[in-house]
């Protein structure tokens, strides 16, 4: 710096001083990488891999600002490790919790692992663009997971279940490689015995224990009944499934517009500026996760 | 990764036990760790240094978590060194161009024998005893799996402390493989083929800052060649910016006879499989633009 | 018949691999050897057909303690088979750079390797409990000559920024006067660490080899002089004659060569010592009388007293570097011109850099040929002159424990500091 | 700073004048200005107008640096407690001397992504607002291409505008407080007619001096969806070193990555945002190992796509201002200029 240079640099807080005067939103909005605090309040064991987090955002106002759309995503923190993109899991009607359906994939996601009930993490968000849920209501749905796919579309059909009078009949397709891999089991096989949802699933690889069905998640397919005028679809999982899943769906006659996919990219700001989770012009965070397949088929690169 | 798995979330519960040894090397890296003399407590409040034949006359413990290893293996005795501290250390990270490049050391590979520059160094046939069994100077990563690798010649201090963060606490920070240039962009220095004058930024890992040439010296290649490194494209630069491709070739052997060799061979085997590939479908290379989500 | 073998396998806080084999039958030794055991990397192999401007570079790798004076010694070789003569800035950032690794260096083998020896401990790291202060005093100036180097030479281990003619870089006046400033801040603590090392008791022991060390008629000469002279010998030497006066040799328990004095077949001591007792009378001020103060006069033979020698060499290092500082900063007439690297002409040739590396005496030959590659190379370090000489002081300490009736332990305990004494770089040695 | 052309002024000034202009922007700013660095140019801070070199041709890096620093902190965390403990950023108020008419527009690009729309960046605004731009009009080099994509001129984004009409300048002033600081300073007086005279010459000069060997293709947004799968992009991205260098250099490559450091001591850090380029290998790359865009071909296509296509989908501009940075940044030649010259081949194989 120069010695004539009559100026000092300032401090900037990219923040309403006096954050008292400012609502839940405004607070949040004055400054989208900062992160608030949530307290880890149960922790599930769903798999050899995944848990189930329920989070409680400590700060009353942030709280009960926080609305999210399913499909929609928060960005978590642990300082000094750095932040994940992870799913809303739980649905929107669950107010005050959120839930996030982790994988032990890396670095950040294996110390997630290993954080207690009470421990501390950082959210932001939502983020991005869920399912068109209003759209959605009055109408069937047709809901396909793979894997981990099913972390998104959870908090669809936890949606749906709370408020099932206003959807039609509801389809879910979940394939998993092993039985063992099968996540929220039990909250499933609930539902279906209660008639609130037709459950098909399927695994790759069966053992003993299984006696499902057998094969990847297209197959259910062949048996099903689908009003392809009054029906949603929604695909969430592994690369490779989209296109066959779609195929089907585009079988049944199911609307290109009618159809929603959601994409995974490596994601750092979600707010549409870091450009990692771009696909051709769209920006994964902000114009996704969740595109219509219209749309989809249409950006440069994306299937 | 969080190699050793050491930590508790919020709070270290576990310091991991650490040792630090040197293969043929000149000892400048171990002396980096110690010259960030102002944290040097602190970072040794994080982790039980349990043996240190530099700083310490203490013995080597028969249980660590973390071994750290200075140097290039060039005897069969240091081979064996590596494989038992492999063997025991749940993570292993190589410290500085000999240990992660084969380095200066590696030099002495290449197309002379190993044998002939020896007799070259000793009287003809006297090598001693104390030699011991003396083999291709390589990189740790080629005799055993490493988990970390701290890079240049020497290796920056914090970037050692950085690593060393990594294993401890976890991060999720990716590993560039970008080559050098970016950062003389970042730094604003001119560039050195502007004047006709050979540096190996072209295709060298990025991460040092460029710090040499922003000293004025283009750079020698010391963080290694990156994986993504385009050798070809680079000659075609040196063609381009009238520097000669023979110097490029031979100022590489520095720091990256070892990957050097690699490559060629690489090279060569790719040459023989794009030669079968030619005839088939083309259009193949276009699918990997075009995949969709990745859930599994 | 009792026989006694103490080995001491790894001997800890020297920079390298080394072991020792003492071996006492009836209070005779009968072996007694410093187990060489680095790994050779063949540097003078490897630098053969490379251009010269490489050189300085590679060789710096030889030893990361004292990368700057091989760097320095190599470009004086370079320089004076072309025949350059470069400005008198450059010869003061390279004193600087020589300087500060001997604060490095030092700074680091008194506290870190040599001192836990007195104090009864296996590290430093128990200092930083019982002694704070004294601790980080001595980091503090082991930092100091860090940044010296970085300073100069653009980092603390291998130098970049010095090249043959000149340098690529060069700092600000303010940063040099700060340096300046922080040197004299170190002296006192220097000093006390001359007094520190002088309350230290060492066995009573006197070389009987030779000394070498490099010599001026003006000035404490640690890289510029083109002398090297054997105390006891009594001969002075052109670094080009290196050969016809040093004589190495292969021996099988040692990846380093030995070396002895050509014309007596003496082994020698070179380092701290023998430049103090070399050039006592060239000390600076304040160096000479903590020396005098300690009871340093030459001739001293006691080659545990390097320690102390290097101790003096500190505040002798210190004075020096900040009134270089000071001169570059422009102060008192300051040196004008400027370091950038002065242009020259290649040309075949065959010359020898030779330079007062942090533990002495070092030579590079080189032979270049007339596109500047390299035809040959030999390297002579201070630690692979000096083994000969410690095999021998070690059999005399030896001879002298058994005659007082010490018992093992106690032997290979003052062996082991007799070792770090030399403070030997067996990397260096071994290159 | 304004963004309207209603309330802009012109007046003219004297160029011995703006030794005083710099000294008057001194007393409140930093100026950062064209030096001379080697054999380059760059925008650097400086202590007085002798160090500027105002006619200079472009600069290494563009003035991007002083609104998304290479390394931000945006905030400071404990992480024994994992909670946020300072969010504070380290903002100069500035005066960016001398950006020429693409570096004006290259602001503008970046203010539509981090100035309005959904999510504005608060560390950016701060900067942008912090900072006042004096532009230089100039004479394109070799490499500049700036005209074909409207870039030529600054219409808006600016604080002042100096027209060079020879031993004077035209300046436009659109924003009170740079209007103030000039009044005080210098001279401002009317334009003559002969001056606007001068203004118009000296324009068209301009217009007529661009390389002739750049190729002229405005349906080039098109064209790249048309070849998204020509093996021209095989061809170009095979000779990608992966360095980077294009995104540091160009003016409107915006794309970032968050950090997190831990100090030496382990317990407290800070979260950074560093500059990061879609051509490096990791960009795409996600956890488990798959990458998006694996090879050179895949990277450097995206980039193209993005500076000549997609931004312009979303935001009605293009993202490249043809500054040519990037041309002469790349080792291995690889920038718009030959991708227009491949639209232009593919032109002339159709015409056959
Ligand atoms: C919109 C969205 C929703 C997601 N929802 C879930 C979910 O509900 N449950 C779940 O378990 N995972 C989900 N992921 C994936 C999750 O973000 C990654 O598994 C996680 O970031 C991996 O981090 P890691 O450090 O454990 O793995 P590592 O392999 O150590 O790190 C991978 C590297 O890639 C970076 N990265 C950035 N974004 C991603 C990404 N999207 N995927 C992978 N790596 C990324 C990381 O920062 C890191 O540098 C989602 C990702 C996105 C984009
Ligand atoms: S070639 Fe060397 S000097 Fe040039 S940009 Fe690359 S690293 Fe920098
Ligand atoms: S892409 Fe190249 S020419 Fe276009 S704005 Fe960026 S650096 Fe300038
Ligand atoms: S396009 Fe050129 S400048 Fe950009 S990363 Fe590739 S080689 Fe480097």
């Amino acid at each position: 710096m120069p010695s004539s240079c009559a100026v000092s640099t300032v401090q900037v807080r990219p923040y309403h001083e006096n954050s008292s005067v400012l609502t839940g939103q405004e607070l949040m909005a004055q400054n989208p990488y900062r992160p608030w605090p949530a307290r880890i309040t149960a922790i599930t064991e769903l798999t050899a891999t995944e848990k189930l987090f329920e989070f409680r955002l400590i700060d009353d106002k942030i709280r009960e600002a926080f609305h999210h759309e399913p499909g929609q995503f928060v960005e978590v923190s642990i300082f000094g490790v750095g932040e994940a993109p992870i799913s809303i899991s739980s649905s929107p009607t669950k107010q005050g919790f959120i839930e996030l359906t982790i994988r032990k994939a890396g670095a950040f996601t294996e110390i997630l692992h290993e954080m207690q009930c009470g421990d501390i993490v950082g959210l932001r968000g939502p983020f991005g663009r869920g399912f068109p849920i209003d759209e959605m209501r009055g109408h069937d749905i047709l809901l396909v997971a793979g894997g981990l796919g099913i972390a998104p579309l959870r908090s669809l059909i936890n949606n749906i279940h709370d408020e099932r009078s206003e959807f039609g009949k509801v389809t879910i397709i979940y394939g998993s490689r092993t039985p063992k891999e099968i996540m929220f089991r039990n909250q499933f096989e609930m539902w279906r015995h209660r008639k609130d949802f037709d459950l098909h699933l399927t695994v790759d690889h069966p053992d003993e224990t299984w006696d499902g069905a057998v094969g990847v998640v297209t197959k259910p397919f062949a048996e099903l009944e689908i009003d392809a005028s009054n029906t949603y679809g929604a695909v969430c999982g592994p690369p490779v499934m989209y296109r066959f899943v779609i195929d089907e769906m585009r079988k049944k006659n199911i609307s290109y517009d009618h159809i929603y996919v959601s994409f995974e990219r490596h994601m750092k700001c979600g707010m549409g500026k870091c450009g990692h989770c771009q696909i051709g012009h769209q920006y994964v965070c902000l114009d996704g996760p969740v595109f219509n397949y219209w749309e989809a088929k249409n950006i440069q690169g994306s299937m | 990764m969080a190699g050793a798995g050491i930590i508790n979330t919020n709070q270290v519960v576990y310091r991991p036990r650490v040792v630090v040894v040197g293969l043929a090397s000149c000892f400048g890296c171990q002396l980096q760790i110690t010259n960030i003399e102002s944290h040097l407590m602190e970072l040794l409040g994080q982790i039980d240094l349990t043996y240190w034949q530099l700083a310490s006359s203490d013995p080597m413990p028969q249980y660590f978590d973390v071994a750290i290893i200075e140097g290039a293996v060039t005897t069969q005795e240091s081979v064996e060194t590596v494989r038992t501290l492999r063997r025991k250390a749940d993570t292993l990270i190589a410290i500085g161009a000999c240990a992660t490049t084969g380095g200066i050391p590696g030099m002495a590979g290449g197309s002379l024998g190993l044998a002939d520059r020896a007799a070259e160094v000793y009287e003809k046939g006297s090598l001693p005893e104390a030699c011991g069994e003396m083999c291709v100077p390589r990189p740790i990563s080629s005799v055993v799996k490493v988990d970390a690798e701290v890079r240049c010649c020497p290796i920056d201090s914090y970037d050692f402390v950085k690593t060393l963060h990594r294993l401890v606490y976890g991060s999720n920070r990716a590993q560039l493989t970008s080559t050098l240039c970016g950062e003389c962009k970042r730094n604003e220095t001119t560039c050195f083929y502007a004047e006709g004058t050979l540096c190996l930024g072209l295709i060298t890992r990025s991460g040092c800052g460029a710090r040499c040439v922003n000293l004025g010296r283009p750079c020698n290649g010391c963080a290694g060649l990156s994986p993504d490194a385009n050798v070809d494209s680079a000659r075609d630069a040196c063609v381009r910016y009238g520097v000669s491709v023979e110097r490029f070739d031979k100022a590489l052997e520095m720091f990256n006879q070892f990957e050097l060799d690699a490559v060629l061979e690489q090279e060569q085997a790719q040459k023989a499989q794009d030669k079968d590939e030619a005839t088939t479908n083309q259009a193949s290379s276009e699918a990997d633009a075009s995949d969709t989500g990745s859930r599994g | 018949m009792t026989k006694t073998a103490i080995h001491v396998d790894h001997i800890a806080r020297i920079e390298g691999h080394g072991n020792v084999h003492l071996v006492i039958e009836d209070g005779q030794v009968k072996t007694c050897e410093m187990n060489v055991v680095e790994p050779a990397r063949l540097f003078e192999s490897m630098v053969k057909g490379r251009h010269f401007s490489e050189i300085p570079y590679i060789a710096s790798r030889i030893c990361g303690i004292c990368s700057a004076s091989h760097v320095v010694t190599d470009l004086l070789a370079i320089e004076h088979i072309f025949g350059i003569e470069v400005s008198e800035r450059t010869k003061a950032l390279r004193d600087l750079l020589v300087y500060g690794s001997y604060l490095q260096n030092h700074a680091t083998h008194l506290f870190v390797f040599a001192a836990p020896d007195f104090v009864g401990h296996a590290s430093v790291f128990p200092l930083a409990d019982e002694a704070p202060d004294l601790f980080e005093q001595a980091l503090a100036l082991k930092a100091l000559g860090n940044e010296l180097c970085t300073k100069v030479g653009g980092r603390s281990v291998h130098p970049i920024t010095a090249v043959v003619g000149g340098f690529t870089h060069e700092i600000t006046a303010d940063e040099y006067l700060d340096l300046a400033q922080k040197m004299e801040a170190m002296i006192p603590f220097a000093e006390a660490t001359v007094d520190l090392f002088q309350s230290f008791e060492v066995p009573a022991i006197a070389t009987e080899g030779d000394m070498l060390a490099m010599v001026a008629p003006d000035h404490y000469a640690v890289a510029d002089a083109r002398a090297a002279r054997f105390l006891h010998a009594g001969i002075e030497f052109d670094p080009d004659d290196v050969e016809e006066h040093l004589e190495e040799y292969v021996v099988s328990h040692s990846a380093a060569l030995f070396a002895r004095v050509r014309e007596t077949q003496q082994p020698y001591f070179t380092g701290a010592l023998s430049r103090l007792n070399a050039s006592w009378t060239q000390l600076s001020s304040q160096a000479k009388v903590a020396s005098a103060k300690a009871g340093v006069r030459p001739p001293v033979k006691n080659p545990y007293f390097n320690n102390l020698a290097q101790a003096i060499e500190l505040v002798d290092a210190l004075e020096h570097c900040s009134t270089l500082c000071r001169l570059l900063a422009g102060e008192k007439g300051g040196i004008p011109g400027t370091s950038r690297p002065v242009s020259f002409d290649i040309c075949a040739g065959k010359g020898v850099g030779f330079t007062e590396a942090p533990r002495g005496a070092l030579f590079h030959e080189l032979e270049l040929d007339g596109e500047g590659r390299v035809v040959s190379a030999s390297i002579m370090t201070p630690t692979a002159q000096n083994v000969a000489n410690l095999e021998a002081d070690m059999r005399q300490l030896a001879e002298l424990l058994i005659g007082e009736g010490k018992d093992e332990e106690s032997i290979r305990g003052e062996v082991e500091k007799l070792v770090r004494a030399y403070d030997p770089c067996l990397s260096c040695s071994v290159h | 700073m304004t963004r309207t052309g209603e309330d802009m002024l012109y007046r003219v000034i004297e160029a011995k004048e703006l030794p005083a202009l710099v000294s008057a922007f001194m007393e409140s700013y930093e100026v950062v200005a064209p030096v001379k660095s080697g054999s380059a140019y760059t925008f650097e801070a400086v202590s007085s107008f002798d160090e500027i070199e105002l006619n200079y041709p472009t600069t290494i890096a563009s003035p991007k640096k002083y609104f998304l620093p290479p390394k931000e902190t945006l905030l400071e965390y404990d992480a024994t407690t994992n909670q946020v403990t300072n969010f504070a950023a380290e903002i100069t108020p500035r005066v960016i001397f001398g950006a020429h008419a693409c570096d004006i527009n290259a602001l503008n690009r970046l203010d539509l992504v981090f100035r309005d729309g959904r999510y504005p960046d608060p560390y950016y605004i701060a900067r942008r607002k912090a900072t006042l731009v004096v532009g230089v009009s100039c004479m394109p080099t070799e490499t500049c291409f700036c005209h074909l994509w409207d870039s030529d001129e600054a219409r808006f984004g600016y604080d002042l505008f100096l027209q060079d009409i020879g031993g004077k300048y035209l300046v436009s002033i659109s924003s009170v407080e740079a209007a103030n600081i000039l009044e005080a300073a210098c001279n401002p007086r009317e334009a003559t007619d002969e001056e606007r005279i001068e203004f118009r010459h000296v324009t068209r000069k301009r217009q007529a001096s661009f390389n002739k060997d750049i190729p002229d293709i405005q349906e080039v947004a098109m064209l790249m969806d048309a070849f998204h799968s020509d093996p021209f992009w095989e061809e170009l991205g095979k000779r990608c070193l992966s360095c980077t260098a294009c995104s540091a250099v160009c003016p409107t490559c915006f794309c970032f990555d968050i950090q997190d450091t831990l100090d030496p001591d382990g317990k407290k850090g800070h979260r950074e945002r560093v500059w990061d380029a879609c051509t490096s290998p990791q960009f795409a790359l996600v956890a488990g190992g798959h990458n998006f865009r694996p090879d050179g071909r895949n990277r450097v296509r995206h980039r193209m796509y993005h500076k000549l296509n997609g931004f312009l989908a979303n935001h009605n501009h293009m993202l490249c201002v043809g500054c040519g940075r990037c041309v002469k940044a790349c080792k291995a030649n690889i920038n718009p200029i030959e991708v227009l010259k491949f639209f232009e081949r593919k032109g002339a194989e159709d015409a056959e």
